[in-house]
C-alpha cells in the first residue's frame, strides 16, 4: 500500500469526520442546553438535502440551494421545537425518545408524500467539480476538499460563537446552570429555540453538501444520526471540542478499518474469505471503538457530568 | 478509655489547588455524640462522604471498629456496621414508607435475592421494620407514598432507615437542616436516646441542637480541624468564637 | 375513572376473546395478528423489567431479542439439513423442539445481557441508551455480514418447529402457547415487583446512593435485572421467528428496538399490562392504518406523538386515569 | 381489511362479477419507505399487463411489505388464510423472497417472482410452484463479466456490499470472466460515501470498474467516482442504471455499460406496445421492474387460457410453456423455471432531458443459470 493512498485515505476519513461534526454539533448543543436527545436530528439532515435539490433543481444555482438547505432545516427545526420539542424538555429521557422516534416517521413519510418515492437529484457544480492534484501528486476531488474547508471554518465559527459571543455565553451558562440563566433575565425559551434552530441548520446543510456527492432519498439522515450518536458519546454529550474530536476519531476509524482490517485478515486466511470476515468487523469498528471509550471514560472523552 | 468505634488519621483530600480535608485526626468512642461544626464550604460533607466511602482520601486512614476500612467500598463499611443518613433526604420517593425501612432491613439481615416471594409478607423482616418504624413515630404513615410525607416526617424516615441496618456506628449529615423548633425538639429526643445503642458522628448547622447533644464538639474551617473538645471547652474557645461564631473576641 | 385492575383485566378478556372468535369465524389470520400482539407482548414485558423496574433505558433490546431468532433459526436450519451443529468436542445436532430451542433463546441472551451489562451498566442516563445502540448495532452488522447463517438473507424454516402434543402450524394451538408464555412472564413480573429484588430494584433506580448506603449493591441488581430481561425478550425473539419461520437481521435492527419500546411506552412503562396495551394497539394501528394509506406511518407517527405529548403514562394510564408511574 | 389495495383488473362496471373471480393473486411488494419506487413499477406493470388482457376474473390484492421480511410474512399469512389466494408474486428483495417463498410453495401456492431469485431457490431450494419469471439474480452480474472479457478488459476492480446478494454478484462475475482482477473489495452494506473504494481503485491500476450496488448506494457511487476523475470504464448490473435512479444520478452515468434482460428500445412488437402503454398510462418511462411485472402478469394471463388454477398440475405445466409475447424477446423456461433468455448490454445515453438506456449489443445468448443441474425437480 503505498503513502500517496494512504494521505488519500486519510483526508477520505477527513472529509467524513468533518461532515459528521456538523451533525454532531447540533445533537451535542442540544442535548448539552436543553438535556434532550433528539432522534429526529437525521430527520432535518434529510430536509436540508432534499430543499436543496428543490432548489438547485428549479434555480440552477448551487449556493443558493445551500442557502435554502440552511434555512428549511432551521425553520423546520424551530417549528419542531415550538409545537413538540418545548413539551418534552422537564420529561425524562424515555419519552423524549419515543417523541423524536415519531418526528423521524412524520418526516419520513411526509417527506416522501411530498417528493415521492424515487431518489432526488442533486449535483456538484461545475466550478467544483472534478479532481485537483495535491502536492506529492495526489489526485483529490476538489468537491471533498470544499467540504474539509467548510467543515473546519463552521468548527472555527462555532468556537468563536460559543467562546466569544453573547449567545455563546448564554448557550454556556445554560448547559451548567438553567435555574441560574433564567435568573440572569435571558428568555431561555427563546434561547432553547434558537439553539435547536441552530443545530437543525448545520444538519440540513450537512444533508445538502452530502447531498451532493450521494443520492438525495427518505430515509438517508438515519445512518447518519445513529453515526453522529457515536461521535458524541465519544465526545461528552454537551462538548463541542468533545464532537469535533469524536467526529474525526469516528470518520478515521471508519475509512481506515474499511481499509486495512480486509487487508490484516489476508495475513491469516484466504483472500476471499478475508475480504468478507475484514469487511464484517469494519463496520463494527466505530462502535467498538465507543464501547472501549465508554468503558474507559463513562462520560466521554471531554464530558463533564454523568 | 475504650477503643474508638470510628477513627481517621491524618484524612487528606484535594482538588485541584483546593485543600478540602486537611489532615483530619477525629474519632468515635461508644456511647458518644461527636458533633462536627463548621461554616459553610468548610469540607463537613467531604469528610463524609470519606468516612462513608463515597470519596476515597489522597491521603490517611480510615478505621471501623479497629479495622482499616480506607480502601472498603460504602457497601463493605455499611456490612461492617456503619449507617448513615443524608443531608438531602435520599428515600424512593414512590416506594411507601415501609417499603423504604424494609430496604434497609434487607441491606442489614436479609437477603436481596428472593425473586419471587412477596417481601411485605416476609413476617420477620416486616415486623422488625416496623418496629423501627413506631420508634420513630412513623408506623401510622407506613402505607403512605414517601413523595407524600412532609420534610419533616422524611427527615424521620432516614434516621430509620439508618436505625434498620442496627448498626455499631452513626454518621448523620445535618438530621436537623429544615426542620422547624418542634422538628428539632423531637429530633433531638430521637439522637439523644439512640446515642446508647451506637455512637454518632453528627454534622450539623443548628448550634441549639448540638450543644444540647453533643458530648464533644470538633470545629472545621477551611478543611482544618481548628478546635476540638467538651461543649464547654469550645464553647469558651476564643479561635472557634473568631472563625466560626463570628464573632470578634 | 376505571381501575388499572379493571383495564387489565379487560385486557386478558380481548387476549381470549378475540382469537376464540377469530375461530369460530373462521378467521385464521385475525389469530396470526394475534399471537403477533403476544409476542411482541411478550419482548416488551421483558424490556419492561429493566425499563419500568430497573429505570434502565435500553435501546438495544433488538440484540435479545435477535439472539433468540437466531438460536430458533440456527438450531431448526441444521435439523432441517441434518448437518450437525458441531462435531467437536462434542456431536451436537440441531433440534426442531420448542423446548429445547426455548431453552437456548434464553441462554444465550441471558449471556449476552450479561457480557453488555457488565460493559453497560460502567454507565449512566444517555450515555447508556448510546451504548446499548451501540451494541445493538454491532450485532446488526455482524448478522448481517457473517455468511454462514445467510447473512442478510437470513434463514428460512420450511415447518414451524415442534412442541410435544401439539400441532404447532394450527394457528389456534401455536397461538396458545404463546398466550401461555404471556401468562408465565406476566406472573413472574408481577411477582418480581413485590419481591425482594423488586424492592431493591426499583430503590436503585430512585436513589442508588442510598442502596449502597445499606450495604446492597444497585449495579448488581440492575444486572440481574437486564439479564431477566434480556432472556425474556430472546425467548419472544425465538417464538416471533417460529411464528414467520423465518430469522433475519431485521430481528437486531435498532428500528426494532425502537419498536420494543415503543409498545412499552405506548401502553405505558413500568405497568404490568403496559406492554400487552402497547403491543395490540401498534399492531392494529399498523393494520387498520396500512389499509387505509401508504403513507400509514405518517398517521402512526403522529398517533404516537400525542401520546406522549399527553403524557398520561400510556394508554393503560390514560384508561385507569393515573398519571405516569414515576417522574 | 384491504380498502385501498382490492383492485380489480377490470373497470368497475366488472366489480359485481369479480364476486366470483376465478383467480386470485396476492402481490407483496414494497410500496413505502427507501425502495418504494422498485415495487410501485412492479405493480404498474403488473397491473398494466391485466388491463391489457381484458380479463376481468383475476382479482389482486396489493400489499405494502415495507421491506421488511417479518411484515412480509406476515401478509403472506393474511393473503393465504384471509384471502385464500392462488397464486403470489410481487417480492422485489431476495431477503424477503427467502422469508416467504419457501413456506408458501411448501402450502402449495404458487409464486411467481417479478424479481428476486435467490441461488438457494434455484438450486437445491428449487420448487416446481416457484417461477422466477425475470432472472436468475447471478445472471445480469455473469453477463457482466462475459462482457468485461469479451470487451478486452484485462484487470476489472470489483466492488460489491458484504452480503449474500453481493457475494454472489462478484461469484457470478467470476464465473464468466476468469482473468486477472485488480483487486475485489465488499463495502458495508447500506453505505453511502466510497470516497475510500474509489481511492482504492485509482491506487490499483485497474483498467475497467465492474460494481453491484443497489439503491441509492449505486447512485452515491457513481456520482463520487464520475467527480474523482479516475475515469476508468465502468460496467455494472441494470439495477444502479434504472430508469428511476438514473434521473437521480445525472451526468455521472452517460456512457456507463450495463448488463440487461430488457431495455426499453429492444426492437420487438410486444416491447413496443408496452413502452408506449405505460408512458401513456402512467405519464413515465417503464423501468426493467415494470418489464418484469409487466411479463409475469402476461405469463398468468397465458396459463389460466389453458388450465383452470384449481388443476395444478395442469396450471403448473402451463406457465412452464411460457407461452406469451415476452417483452424480451425470447423467453423459454429452464428445467428448474427461470428464463432462458439473452441478456444485453445497455449504454447510459442522454436523451433530450431524460437520461436513459439504449442497447449496444448482446452480453450472453439464451443464457438459462448456472443452478439447473442442482435442483431435483
Amino acid at each position: 500500500m503505498s503513502a500517496i493512498l494512504i494521505v488519500e485515505q486519510v483526508l477520505n476519513g477527513l472529509q467524513s469526520g468533518v461532515m459528521l461534526f456538523l451533525m454532531a454539533a447540533g445533537l451535542t448543543l442540544i442535548f448539552g442546553v436543553m438535556g434532550l436527545i433528539n432522534l429526529a436530528h437525521g430527520s432535518l439532515y434529510m430536509v436540508g438535502a432534499f430543499a436543496a435539490a428543490a432548489v438547485a433543481g428549479a434555480t440552477g444555482s448551487f449556493v443558493l440551494a445551500l442557502g435554502a438547505a440552511l434555512v428549511a432545516a432551521a425553520l423546520a427545526g424551530g417549528i419542531v421545537e415550538l409545537v413538540v420539542i418545548r413539551r418534552l424538555y422537564g420529561r425524562d429521557h424515555l419519552d423524549q425518545v419515543l417523541a423524536t422516534f415519531a418526528l423521524i416517521l412524520i418526516f419520513s413519510e411526509g417527506t416522501r408524500w411530498l417528493f415521492g418515492s424515487f431518489p432526488l437529484y442533486l449535483d456538484i457544480p461545475d466550478w467544483l467539480a472534478g479532481p485537483v492534484t495535491l502536492p506529492g501528486g495526489i489526485q483529490y476531488p476538489l468537491y471533498r476538499l470544499a467540504l474539509i474547508v467548510v467543515g473546519l471554518v463552521i468548527a472555527a465559527g462555532l468556537g468563536l460563537l460559543i467562546s466569544r459571543t453573547r449567545i455563546g455565553i448564554q448557550i454556556r451558562a445554560g448547559e451548567n446552570d438553567r435555574e441560574m440563566i433564567a435568573a440572569l433575565g435571558v428568555d431561555i425559551s427563546r434561547l432553547y429555540t434558537l439553539v435547536f434552530a441552530l443545530g437543525a441548520g448545520l444538519a440540513g446543510l450537512a444533508g445538502a453538501l452530502v447531498g451532493a456527492i450521494q443520492s438525495v432519498q427518505v430515509g438517508m439522515g438515519e445512518p447518519v444520526l445513529i453515526s453522529a450518536f457515536v461521535v458524541i458519546v465519544i465526545g461528552g454529550i454537551g462538548s463541542i471540542k468533545g464532537a469535533l474530536v469524536g467526529a474525526l476519531m469516528v470518520g478515521l476509524t471508519d475509512t481506515l478499518g474499511g481499509i486495512f482490517l480486509p487487508e490484516l485478515f489476508k495475513l491469516f486466511t484466504d483472500p476471499a474469505k478475508a475480504t468478507a470476515t475484514g469487511s464484517a468487523f469494519a463496520s463494527m469498528a466505530i462502535y467498538v471503538l465507543m464501547a472501549a471509550v465508554l468503558v474507559w471514560r463513562p462520560t466521554g472523552l471531554f464530558g463533564a457530568r454523568a | 478509655m475504650s477503643e474508638p468505634l470510628l477513627a481517621t488519621r491524618g484524612l487528606t483530600k484535594r482538588f485541584g489547588a483546593l485543600t478540602v480535608s486537611e489532615d483530619i485526626s477525629i474519632d468515635l468512642r461508644a456511647g458518644e455524640i461527636h458533633a462536627i461544626i463548621g461554616p459553610n464550604g468548610a469540607g463537613k460533607s467531604t469528610l463524609i462522604a470519606q468516612i462513608c466511602g463515597a470519596l476515597p482520601p489522597d491521603a490517611g486512614d480510615i478505621h471501623i471498629l479497629g479495622r482499616d476500612a480506607t480502601r472498603l467500598d460504602t457497601r463493605a463499611r455499611a456490612r461492617l456496621g456503619l449507617a448513615r443518613t443524608f443531608q438531602i433526604s435520599a428515600l424512593a420517593m414512590e416506594h411507601t414508607v415501609l417499603q423504604n425501612a424494609l430496604l434497609g432491613c434487607l441491606g442489614a439481615r436479609g437477603t436481596p435475592w428472593r425473586f419471587l416471594s412477596d417481601v411485605l409478607r416476609n413476617g420477620h423482616l416486616r415486623s422488625r421494620a416496623e418496629a423501627t418504624l413506631e420508634r420513630v413515630g412513623l408506623l401510622d404513615l407506613a402505607a403512605v407514598r414517601t413523595a407524600e410525607l412532609s420534610h419533616g416526617q422524611r427527615r424521620l424516615l432516614e434516621v430509620a432507615v439508618a436505625l434498620t441496618l442496627e448498626p455499631k456506628i452513626f454518621v448523620m449529615d445535618e438530621p436537623m437542616a429544615g426542620l422547624g423548633a418542634e422538628g428539632s425538639r423531637h429530633m433531638t429526643e430521637i439522637l439523644s436516646n439512640l446515642r446508647k445503642e451506637a455512637p454518632i458522628l453528627l454534622v450539623e448547622h443548628d448550634m441549639d441542637a448540638v450543644f444540647a447533644l453533643a458530648d464533644r464538639i470538633s470545629v472545621l474551617v477551611y478543611g482544618r480541624v481548628v478546635a476540638s473538645g467538651t461543649v464547654e471547652e469550645i464553647r469558651a474557645d476564643p479561635t472557634v468564637r473568631e472563625a466560626y461564631l463570628g464573632e470578634d473576641a | 375513572m376505571i381501575r388499572e385492575r379493571t383495564v387489565n383485566a379487560a385486557i386478558l378478556a380481548l387476549l381470549v376473546a378475540v382469537p376464540a372468535w377469530a375461530q369460530w369465524a373462521d378467521e385464521p389470520f385475525t389469530i396470526t395478528l394475534a399471537t403477533r400482539v403476544v409476542i411482541f407482548a411478550v419482548a416488551a414485558v421483558g424490556l419492561n423489567i429493566a425499563l419500568g423496574l430497573g429505570g434502565l433505558v435500553s435501546l438495544g433490546h433488538a440484540v435479545y431479542f435477535g439472539l433468540g431468532g437466531y438460536a430458533m433459526g440456527v438450531l431448526a436450519s441444521h435439523a432441517q439439513n441434518y448437518s450437525p451443529l458441531m462435531e467437536w468436542p462434542l456431536q451436537l445436532d440441531g433440534t426442531k423442539s420448542m423446548p429445547v430451542i426455548w431453552l437456548t433463546a434464553i441462554l444465550s441472551s441471558a449471556l449476552a445481557a450479561v457480557a453488555i451489562g457488565l460493559l453497560a451498566l460502567r454507565t449512566t442516563g444517555v450515555y447508556f441508551i448510546m451504548i446499548t445502540l451501540a451494541f445493538g448495532q454491532m450485532a446488526y452488522f455482524f448478522a448481517i455480514s457473517w455468511p454462514a447463517y445467510g447473512g442478510e438473507d437470513g434463514l428460512s424454516i420450511y415447518v414451524r418447529n415442534s412442541f410435544p402434543g401439539l400441532n404447532t402450524l394450527i394457528p389456534i394451538q401455536f397461538y396458545g402457547l404463546c398466550l401461555a408464555w404471556l401468562g408465565v412472564v406476566l406472573f413472574l413480573n408481577a411477582r418480581l415487583a413485590r419481591s425482594s429484588f423488586g424492592l431493591v430494584l426499583t430503590a436503585a433506580r430512585q436513589v442508588p446512593q442510598r442502596v449502597e448506603a445499606v450495604g446492597l449493591d444497585p449495579t448488581r441488581a440492575k444486572l440481574v435485572a437486564l439479564v431477566i430481561s434480556g432472556a425474556i425478550t430472546g425467548l419472544a425473539g425465538a417464538l416471533f421467528a417460529d411464528l414467520n419461520r423465518f430469522v433475519s437481521p431485521t430481528m437486531l435492527s435498532w428500528q426494532m428496538s425502537g419498536e420494543i419500546m415503543v409498545f412499552v411506552i405506548l401502553g405505558g412503562v413500568a405497568r404490568l399490562f403496559g406492554p400487552v396495551a402497547g403491543a395490540g394497539i401498534f399492531v392494529l394501528l399498523e393494520h387498520l392504518l396500512g389499509g387505509i394509506s401508504e403513507y400509514w406511518q405518517l398517521f402512526l407517527g403522529i398517533i404516537l406523538l400525542l401520546i406522549v405529548l399527553s403524557g398520561r403514562g400510556g394508554v393503560v394510564g390514560m384508561l385507569s386515569g393515573r398519571g405516569a408511574t414515576h417522574e | 381489511m384491504s380498502m385501498k389495495t382490492l383492485m380489480t383488473a377490470a373497470a368497475l362496471a366488472a366489480l359485481a362479477q369479480s364476486a366470483g373471480a376465478e383467480v386470485k393473486v396476492g402481490m407483496i411488494t414494497t410500496l413505502s419507505g427507501g425502495g418504494a419506487s422498485l415495487g410501485i413499477d412492479t405493480r404498474d406493470g403488473f397491473m398494466l399487463a391485466l388491463d391489457k388482457s381484458g380479463r376481468d376474473d383475476i382479482e389482486v390484492i396489493i400489499e405494502d411489505d415495507q421491506r421488511k421480511p417479518d411484515v412480509a410474512v406476515q401478509i403472506t399469512d393474511k393473503m393465504i388464510q384471509s384471502e385464500k389466494v392462488d397464486v403470489l408474486t410481487g417480492i422485489v428483495w431476495s431477503n424477503l423472497a427467502m422469508a416467504v417463498v419457501p413456506a408458501a410453495t411448501a402450502q402449495g401456492l404458487f409464486y411467481l417472482s417479478t424479481n428476486a431469485a435467490p441461488a438457494q431457490l434455484a438450486g437445491k431450494g428449487c420448487n416446481q410452484n416457484y417461477f422466477a419469471v425475470s432472472y436468475q439474480n447471478d445472471n445480469l452480474h455473469e453477463a457482466a463479466g462475459a462482457y468485461t472479457k469479451e470487451a478486452g478488459y484485462a484487470k476489472p476492480f470489483i466492488l460489491a456490499p458484504n452480503y449474500p446478494a453481493g457475494q454472489d454478484s462478484l461469484n457470478g462475475f467470476k464465473r464468466f470472466y476468469d482473468g486477472e482482477l485488480a483487486g475485489e473489495i465488499y463495502t458495508e452494506l447500506g453505505q453511502t460515501d466510497y470516497a475510500a473504494e474509489i481511492a482504492q481503485i485509482r491506487a490499483s491500476g485497474a483498467d475497467s470498474v465492474f460494481f453491484f450496488l443497489p439503491g441509492g448506494m449505486g447512485i452515491s457511487f457513481l456520482k463520487q467516482y464520475a467527480d474523482s476523475g479516475v475515469g476508468l470504464p465502468v460496467v455494472g448490473p441494470a439495477f444502479s442504471f434504472d430508469q428511476a435512479i438514473l434521473q437521480a444520478v445525472g451526468e455521472a452515468a452517460v456512457g456507463v455499460s450495463n448488463t440487461s434482460t430488457w431495455s426499453k428500445d429492444l426492437d420487438n412488437p410486444a416491447n413496443a406496445a408496452f413502452v408506449a402503454a405505460f408512458q401513456e398510462k402512467y405519464d413515465r418511462l417503464p423501468s426493467i421492474y415494470a418489464a418484469q411485472g409487466y411479463d409475469t402478469a402476461n405469463l398468468l394471463v397465458s396459463a389460466l387460457e389453458k388450465a383452470d388454477v384449481s388443476d395444478a398440475d395442469a396450471f403448473r405445466a402451463a406457465l412452464a410453456e411460457a407461452d406469451f409475447d415476452s417483452v424480451r424477446g425470447k423467453f423459454s423456461f429452464a428445467a428448474n423455471h427461470h428464463p432462458i433468455q439473452d441478456i444485453y448490454v445497455r449504454e447510459v445515453i442522454k436523451e433530450g432531458d431524460i437520461y436513459t438506456n439504449k442497447i449496444t449489443g448482446i452480453a450472453m445468448e439464451d443464457r438459462a443459470n448456472a443452478y439447473v443441474d442442482e435442483c431435483s425437480m
